[in-house]
């Protein structure tokens, strides 16, 4: 097992590679020229010249390239262009706030989603299955910033049971975290749901059942630890989807986390900052998966055989 | 003696596994005359179809060769292997699972010969079809129904078609029949023997169903874990089985009848996992009659009466 | 029309007068940078005024008023000689010397960002303690204009050069740094021992919260979360003006918002189609959609509040508009490209687009994302354009950059080349006298509007809301300002 | 024994001749159709998507597009729906009515073709990927580990900023963030289907590759694909909502649904109207796609009759 | 005293789906004396699982139904029961082995715990005991107790058997249906498992309902054996009635069709033709459009019940008027 994990940690390698690299090269495509950006509005033209050449924007991409990964590999992120902050501070400093938003987002639509997904595919075609999977279908159809405003309305406006944003105790993370749950949830409830009904068709429910086995434990015990498994996948599928999508909720609810802060480094051209963004992005979505590897192996011994 | 029109020598194939080297098919060899039927019979997991599939490249053998009429097939490029094809087919045991659940009758039949441009009209084609429904006894009214909408006696029968739809000499039968109820499945047989006598085809009957491979084949080879260990013909082999694991194999079948029981012969363990096998006699940890031997040496496969080979330590020579 | 305008004059109730002593400010936007001479941008400047000084000030009516200065006279055309007040302390207790002016000044020269500020200074001289001498390369008159930006604050250098890097800013202002998460907020807490007893601040804390989306302000303004918003959305005006517990304060910006064309392509490298423009563009409509109506009509190249400005008489006339393009030939229509980033730049173009297709012409808008829009605009490869500018209350900060033909390349997005326009510029940037310089001025802009390199659109008001129970709210030009004096 | 064949004592040849149209007659599609008009949900989400799809051919005829989609009418603005504009007015003054209407061609076109460009890239590397296995697979799907670990937003903005905001390039960003995704779906749909019996029977009878990929693996790979792409055609109108939100939108005046939406969020505590009709019509058009997904699922699976 | 552990009467099970309905179980009636082992033997589709599942009121609802008929266990008509009771009953008082051990099992967990579950259901212990009486089931069934704490992927198809065979006989249930239980595996372990219940029966004093298609192993391990055919029991008798006194042209045609392996030669004679389709049955007899014995009463009445001797019946229009008709051989 810790060999399985030591080679998916080293695997990670090439995969963080590709990811700045195609990063950099996307963003060097983009007009714009990081030495204006750099200097600012007032700048002369010479003064961009001397330096571009200064900090070797005219060198060829794949050298440029190069040095940053020699930084990189040093641990040396950069220095923001536009604000000239040093990005690996600055990434420590908001990429908890992201973190911490998308995993309550995700816990919250664990919560939801399964047992919804679970009291769905056991009344199969009911109306709670029927109101259920038409809500998580309009949950995943309305955009997120949308769901958002309108929960702050409600929730922080007319009843002010929540902040309206900012970050300050476990109250603020609640409407945010939510806006971000609901797109996931439907997802996951479905997922749920289907693998459930393909689990609860298995023979061994049969045996289960057959054992004496009440109705409720068969669900809980035999049923759900199966249908998980699917689930996981998904749910770990959209722990990348909301750490993408926690930019707009981050905008609407003040939410000082990293997604805001790479779309502003994207428009300022700050590559730096924006490579720094996505590393850190793809970093813990690869871990968010590769822990999800484990729980399998936790979940299904048939895997855990596999790994070792 | 007929022309002997396949010829398999020491035919290997491994896997690649997480656990190491799977060895599916190890070192067998057998040939098999025209217009004859071999059987080959064993446990789940001994290596049968991989044989099989072996035989017709559907996988590349790790090792050995094969001839098909004097010619070596593994050496055949895959244009020249195409060609062959028109001559060895394969009859599946699902019948549910080797046919394209999203083509219909007609379209399964008819592949084969639009694929090898056998017959480009299209009209001469459907009648082809016609001709090779009516040749297996499916009804024509069925050309338009999907392979799910029919029972597996049927879906055999399409099978069966399928295979004949080329200039069809050597058909390979993986277990076509051990899906089916018994009442379908002597409806089958007697197709397939039928169109053997028809047709001259030559089979190689795989099934781990040893009634039915005596009632079917001329020859049987009984495989273990990858090995043939015993090859000897039908009757031979039923009515003299040497080998422990055939004979307890013989012993295990139950039989329809109320008078004559037979004393049978519980084996111990299970088959032992075929990864790595250790260099031994592979049945040596079931054997009633293990002797120190068994345990440290490999037997080869020996002819201990004429035309009866037996791979045991026990019986040599 | 200096004056802010507080609307609807409501005092919260006596009953609850609200003794809170800590405020917070919700902004659009992040701070960019502690360091005052890092960063080029409102929102950081806010800050850094409260936690450093200049030696000049602006006052909310736009006169430079002195701040660390104390005296200061001009020995000749180019040589400025200024004494700061004796006995200023920064946050950690030493003494501001004129060591430390010359130290700041000369390093906002070598600062990226703010190294066009003093880039007319040509040397720095300390002359006693508290006393330097600053040479210009040329007479200059709006030199004390450039010494209020927050690039020109007086930073302490021992601090500067221990390396901390403004992690725990040490400044002189009223206010002291407290702490700035990133994105969130930035916390600053009274300055005891503040040099100048007038303006000491009032509130023990001042907490500037970043609050993206302009609903969500709106929303933390009327919850309470934060007493004031200092870019309110304009739609929201009336919802802060009808509640009780709110007040509402607008007054113009220098902010001018215009529809650019590029002077040097066609269509619009003719003076008749470039006029037809400013006829065709209904103004009105425009600040209705864009600002709902939180602003004043633009009547030249300058917001009205700046020196020496003077209105043209250009009307929304599609008439006078088609007769005009009928007049270059362009009775069948044409068809241009429009271009914008943002989303208020992005209403403006809509109303424009719809404007022009009265008069025939059909502007197909492009959207770009800010970095790439002003890329692209510096390099001309744009037929027209809308853009806005906030300038320093200096006019030439304003007409150098965007319409001297110099700044081809640079700021001139119109690309404006024309040997009167230069010559205007020049000649009013070396003229110290005040009442002859208007006098150019004032002639500058009824010529370059007869040439109509661009056509101005409106001049936004700074809106600004706020719980009815503070005191002392004064918007200046350019937003809200004197923060210090802002209490319950 | 061979089972009876019925003769009938009529002309064989006419018999056979009958047979042969007959079988012509029998097409997948149809059977697909058959099934799938049983599912009242698939039912449902056929008809709102044909009223969608007749709003957007014959928007012409519903609305005007100069006078009522894109023409400012700033005294008319944010009127709240009434007799003349029966979804209200936005800040501009502009009917949201023939706004939606219109907006049905681009949010549709925009959608479908992401998804087609998705679609097409990712399917044909998961197939690769999946019939071939091995060192293919694992090249193809570590390249792909690395669009995936992309956040699709970054890739999106950085392909629009990088070729400018256009309805094409939105398709075409939206289209590549995508690709991953469809690629491990088809892949594993691949996996699940290569290994079945029928496969090998095709190769026994000498097909080729590309043959038994596009004519045996494919199709009986299509209903997790079917699904999935129809909830991502869902995801790609959500997602011009998004890049709307950051300044990233096609280009005005056009009516499109996503930059609807986001430009009317300023205005949504006074007048709803100009968030909730957009909203609705996404909504609408989502929640059918995915009825219609399920209902194709159901639908392609000849064993579930 | 009612020495019958089984009694089911008359009973009548319909799926109903889009489609239409399938008339699964048709009337049948079945009854198992103490220590007595039924086998129930037919094609595909018969009706054999869906008979089973009954007893144990399993049958998937919907589109499954009892239409009517009753099925008492020691004269305790279970169709009363609540479903609390019946949980009782199940794995209890019933229980069941299903046909395919690779699947039967629950694969995330460990074997060990699958059997415990039902003795802590059914037996007044504490987890620990119920444990410790797993391991000595497991080790009855002839797998080291060691291996409790295995996962079902573990273990080979045999051994999987047997684990639910442990299961099945963990509470000394009165009766045990065996659905298939030896269909899915090798012939030798097929012999291992079935020689396992013969021996476990014995000590169990269980009596059993042994479904399967094979009737090779319903000569070793049936006391009495039923023909059931669409829904139907066609046939039922004594083992040595039915083997040596064959009445119904069905169970003579599945005689006909099994290869003879002490005689090569023999010539197979199949049943000629299909089941009839379950949503659309005959009117009148299901089988007469495949037998050799039709006649034109066969296809508008369905058969009586005709009983040739005390334990053995038939349901054919053949020996309606007369009793001494023999088959042709
Ligand atoms: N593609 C493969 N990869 C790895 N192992 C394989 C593969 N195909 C077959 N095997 C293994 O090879 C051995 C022989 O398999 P094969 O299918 O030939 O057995 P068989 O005799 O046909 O069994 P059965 O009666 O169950 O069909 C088995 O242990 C099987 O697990
Ligand atoms: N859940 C179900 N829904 C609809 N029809 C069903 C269902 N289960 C069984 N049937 C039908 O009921 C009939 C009897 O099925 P059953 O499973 O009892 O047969 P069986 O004799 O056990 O067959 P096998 O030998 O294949 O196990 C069949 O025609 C089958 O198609
Ligand atoms: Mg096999
Ligand atoms: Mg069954």
């Amino acid at each position: 097992m810790l060999k399985y994990i030591l080679r998916r940690l080293l695997m990670l390698i090439p995969v963080m590679m590709g990811v700045t690299f195609l990063v950099y090269f996307i963003i060097s495509l983009t007009p714009g020229d990081a030495a204006s950006i750099i200097l600012g509005d007032g700048a002369t033209e010479e003064a961009v010249i001397e330096l571009r050449e200064k900090m070797g924007f005219n060198d060829p991409i794949i050298l440029q390239y190069t040095n940053y990964i020699k930084g990189l590999l040093s641990g040396d992120m950069g220095i923001s262009y536009d604000t000239g902050k040093n990005v690996s501070t600055e990434i420590i400093a908001r990429f908890p706030n992201t973190f911490k938003l998308t995993v309550i987002a995700i816990f919250l639509s664990v919560v939801i989603s399964i047992p919804i997904g679970v009291i769905s595919a056991t009344r199969q075609y009911s109306i709670f299955d029927n109101i259920g999977m038409i809500l998580a279908l309009v949950g995943i159809s309305m955009p997120t910033f949308w769901i958002g405003l309108m929960l702050i309305i409600l929730f922080s406006l007319n009843f002010s049971f929540f902040p309206s944003g900012g970050m300050d105790g476990w109250k603020s993370l609640i409407l945010p975290a939510f806006t971000l749950a609901i797109a996931s949830t439907a997802g996951i409830t479905r997922t749920t749901r289907s693998s459930m009904l393909e689990v609860i068709r298995q023979d061994y429910i049969n045996t289960a059942k057959a054992k004496g086995v009440s109705r409720k434990v068969v669900i809980r015990k035999h049923a759900l630890k199966n249908a998980l498994i699917p689930a996981i996948t998904v749910i770990g599928l959209e722990f990348g989807v909301l750490l993408g999508g926690a930019v707009l909720t981050e905008t609407v609810f003040a939410w000082p986390g990293i997604g805001r802060l790479m779309v502003q480094s994207i428009q300022t051209k700050d590559t730096p900052m924006v490579l720094g963004c996505v590393i850190v992005f793809a970093l813990s979505f690869s871990i968010v998966n590769l822990i999800i590897d484990i729980l399998y192996a936790y979940i299904d011994p048939r895997i855990k055989a596999n790994y070792s | 003696m007929g022309e002997k029109l396949l010829e398999v020598k020491n035919l290997k194939k491994y896997f690649h596994t997480p656990k190491g080297l799977l060895h599916a098919v190890d070192d067998v060899s057998f040939s098999i005359e025209q217009g004859k039927t071999l059987g080959l019979v064993g446990e789940s997991g001994c290596g049968k179809s991989t044989t099989g599939r072996v035989i017709l490249r559907l996988l590349e053998a790790t090792d050995g060769d094969i001839y098909y009429k004097g010619q070596k097939i593994r050496d055949l490029n895959s244009n020249e292997m195409r060609n062959l094809r028109k001559e060895i087919q394969i009859i599946f045991q699902d019948p549910f699972s080797s046919l394209d659940p999203r083509m219909t009758v007609s379209e399964i039949i008819e592949e084969p010969i639009r694929l090898h441009k056998l017959i480009t009209n299209k009209n001469e084609r459907f009648e082809r079809v016609l001709e090779l429904m009516e040749l297996v006894g499916l009804s024509e009214r069925l050309i338009n129904t999907y392979p799910h909408e029919l029972d597996g006696g049927r879906r055999q029968r399409i099978g069966i078609a399928r295979a004949l739809s080329l200039n069809t000499k050597f058909i390979v039968c993986d277990e076509p029949v051990s899906a089916l109820d018994v009442s379908i499945q002597a409806q089958i047989l007697n197709l397939m023997k039928e169109l053997q006598a028809q047709l001259g085809l030559t089979y190689i009957f795989i099934t781990h169903d040893l009634s039915v491979v005596n009632h079917f084949s001329d020859d049987i080879a009984v495989m273990y874990l990858g090995k043939i260990i015993e090859k000897a013909s039908a009757e031979e082999l039923f009515n003299n089985p040497i080998h422990p694991y055939t004979k307890a194999l013989l012993s295990a079948i139950p039989r329809p009848t109320i008078d004559k029981k037979v004393k049978k012969i519980i084996l111990k363990g299970e088959i032992t996992s075929p990864i790595n096998p250790e260099c031994n006699c592979r049945f040596a940890n079931r054997c009633n009659f293990t002797e120190e031997i068994c345990k440290m040496k490999e037997p080869s496969l020996e002819e201990v009466i004429s035309n009866h080979f037996v791979r045991c330590h026990l019986f040599k020579g | 029309s200096s004056k802010p305008e507080k609307q609807g004059e409501k005092e919260a109730s006596s009953g609850d007068v609200i003794m809170k002593k800590d405020l917070t400010i919700a902004s659009s936007a992040d701070i960019a940078s502690l360091d005052p001479q890092g960063h080029n941008d409102t929102k950081s400047e806010r800050v850094s005024c409260l936690l450093f000084n200049k030696l000049f000030k602006l006052n909310t009516d736009f006169k430079v008023v002195p701040d660390l200065a104390e005296k200061w006279s001009q020995p000749s055309d180019t040589e400025w000689v200024i004494k700061i007040k004796e006995g200023v302390k920064f946050h950690d207790g030493t003494e501001m010397t004129a060591n430390d002016v010359k130290f700041s000044l000369e390093r906002s020269l070598t600062q990226p960002k703010v190294q066009h500020v003093l880039s007319g200074v040509e040397s720095i001289e300390v002359v006693d303690n508290y006393t330097v001498k600053i040479k210009t390369k040329s007479a200059f008159a709006p030199f004390l204009y450039t010494l209020v930006h927050a690039g020109a604050s007086i930073l302490p250098q021992a601090y500067v050069e221990s390396g901390d890097n403004f992690a725990k800013t040490i400044g002189s202002g009223p206010y002291t740094f407290v702490e700035w998460a990133s994105g969130d907020k930035v916390v600053l807490k009274k300055n005891e021992a503040y040099f100048d007893a007038d303006n000491m601040g009032q509130m023990e804390t001042i907490t500037f919260r970043v609050i993206p989306e302009g609903t969500s302000r709106t929303i933390a303004l009327e919850t309470g979360e934060v007493d004031i918003v200092e870019e309110l959305q304009t739609i929201d005006m009336s919802k802060v003006e009808e509640n009780e517990k709110l007040a509402l304060y607008t007054k113009p910006s220098t902010t001018i918002n215009y529809f650019g064309m590029n002077n040097e392509k066609a269509p619009f490298d003719n003076q008749l189609v470039r006029q037809a423009m400013n006829y065709a563009i209904d103004k009105q409509a425009i600040m209705t959609v864009a600002v709902n109506g939180a602003g004043i009509e633009a009547k030249s190249v300058l917001a009205p509040t700046i020196l020496g400005y003077k209105e043209s008489n250009y009307a929304y006339d599609p008439a006078k508009a088609k007769e005009l393009l009928a007049a270059v030939g362009y009775k069948d229509g044409l068809e241009i490209s429009l271009w914008a980033s943002g989303d208020e730049r992005k209403r403006i173009a809509e109303v424009i687009q719809a404007n022009l297709l009265e008069v025939g012409i059909q502007a197909n808008i492009e959207m770009f994302e800010w970095g790439t829009y002003i890329d692209k605009l510096m390099k001309g490869e744009h037929q027209s354009f809308v853009l806005g500018w906030s300038s320093n209350p200096d006019p030439d900060a304003t007409l150098t950059p965007l319409y001297y033909s110099e700044s081809i390349g640079g700021m001139n997005f119109s690309r404006t080349n024309d040997k009167k326009v230069d010559k205007f510029i020049l000649s009013a940037r070396g003229e110290l006298d005040l009442d002859k310089r208007v006098a150019t001025y004032n002639e500058f802009h009824q010529y370059i509007m007869d040439k109509a390199p661009i056509a101005p659109l409106f001049v936004k008001n700074n809106v600004v809301g706020a719980n009815a129970g503070l005191k002392d709210v004064e918007l200046s030009p350019q937003g809200l300002w004197n923060i210090e004096k802002i209490h319950y | 024994m061979r089972e009876k064949v019925e003769v009938i004592n009529t002309d064989l040849k006419k018999k056979k001749e009958d047979l042969k149209k007959k079988a012509k007659k029998r097409s997948q599609i149809a059977d697909v159709w058959k099934r799938l008009k049983k599912s009242p949900a698939a039912v449902i989400g056929i008809i709102l998507i044909i009223i969608f799809i007749l709003m957007a051919v014959f928007a012409n005829y519903i609305a005007d597009y100069q006078t009522d989609a894109i023409k400012m009418n700033v005294v008319n603005r944010l009127q709240s729906p009434n007799k003349d504009h029966w979804f209200g007015t936005d800040e501009f003054g502009r009917d949201i009515f023939a706004r939606i209407v219109y907006g049905t061609r681009i949010s549709l076109f925009v959608g479908l073709i992401s998804v087609g460009i998705a679609l097409t890239i990712g399917g044909t590397l998961g197939a690769i990927a999946g019939y071939y296995g091995g060192k293919i697979d694992n090249m193809i799907m570590r390249v792909l580990d690395v669009l995936l670990a992309i956040p699709t937003i970054l890739l999106a903005i950085t392909i629009v900023a990088a070729l400018g905001a256009s309805i094409m390039n939105l398709m075409i960003a939206v289209g590549i963030s995508n690709i991953p995704g469809f690629a491990r779906v088809v892949r594993a749909s691949v996996l699940s289907v290569k290994d079945q019996e029928f496969i090998e029977a095709a190769k026994a009878i000498g097909a080729r590759d590309h043959t038994i990929i596009l004519k045996h693996v494919l199709p009986n790979s299509m209903a997790p694909i079917i699904v999935y792409a129809t909830l991502k055609v869902a995801t790609a109108i959500m997602a011009t909502a998004s890049l709307s939100f950051i300044g990233l939108g096609v280009a005005p005046p056009t009516p499109e649904w996503g930059s609807m939406l986001a430009g009317g969020r300023n205005y949504m505590r006074d007048s709803m109207h100009i968030v909730m009709f957009p909203g609705l019509a996404i909504v609408l058009t989502v929640l059918s796609l995915n009825l219609i997904g399920d209902g194709l699922r159901d639908a392609l699976d000849p064993k579930l009759k | 005293m009612n020495n019958k552990v089984l009694e089911i009467e008359n009973l009548r099970i319909q799926y109903v789906t889009d489609d239409g309905t399938v008339e699964a179980v048709n009337g049948i009636n079945i009854c198992i004396d103490k220590g007595k082992t039924l086998g129930l033997v037919g094609e595909t589709g018969a009706g054999k699982t869906t008979t089973a599942l009954s007893i144990l009121r399993l049958i998937p609802h919907p589109p499954g139904k009892v239409v009517s008929g009753f099925i008492k266990l020691e004269g305790l008509n279970i169709m009363d029961l609540s479903e609390k009771e019946m949980e009782k009953i199940r794995g209890g008082e019933v229980s069941m082995i299903f046909q395919d051990p690779m699947t039967a099992l629950n694969p995330v967990i460990c074997v060990g715990d699958q059997i415990a579950e039902a003795i802590h259901i059914h037996q007044n212990v504490t987890q620990e005991q119920a444990r410790q009486k797993a391991k000595e089931m497991l080790e009855m069934v002839g797998i080291p107790g060691a291996r409790m704490e295995e996962y079902p992927h573990q273990f080979s198809g045999g051994m999987k058997q047997r684990v639910i065979i442990a299961i099945a006989l963990s509470c000394s249930p009165k009766l045990l249906i065996a659905d298939e239980p030896t269909t899915a595996l090798d012939v030798t372990i097929q012999a291992q498992v079935l020689e396992l219940m013969k021996e476990l029966k014995e000590k169990f004093q269980m009596s059993m309902l042994m479904i399967t298609h094979d009737l090779g192993v319903v000569a070793e391990v049936c006391d009495e054996v039923a023909i059931m055919y669409a829904g139907r029991i066609v046939e039922q008798g004594t083992l040595i009635e039915i083997f040596t006194n064959t009445k119904h042209p069905y169970t003579q045609g599945l005689f006909h069709s099994i290869p003879n392996i002490d005689d090569r030669k023999a010539k197979l004679i199949p049943i000629k033709g299909l089941m009839s389709d379950p949503y659309n049955l005959p009117k009148g007899c299901s089988f007469c459009n495949r037998c050799n014995y039709a006649m034109t009463i066969c296809e508008t009445q369905k058969p009586e019940k005709i009983e040739i001797s005390d334990t053995h019946f038939v349901a054919c229009h053949l020996y309606k008027d007369n009793l001494d008709f023999q088959l042709r051989q």
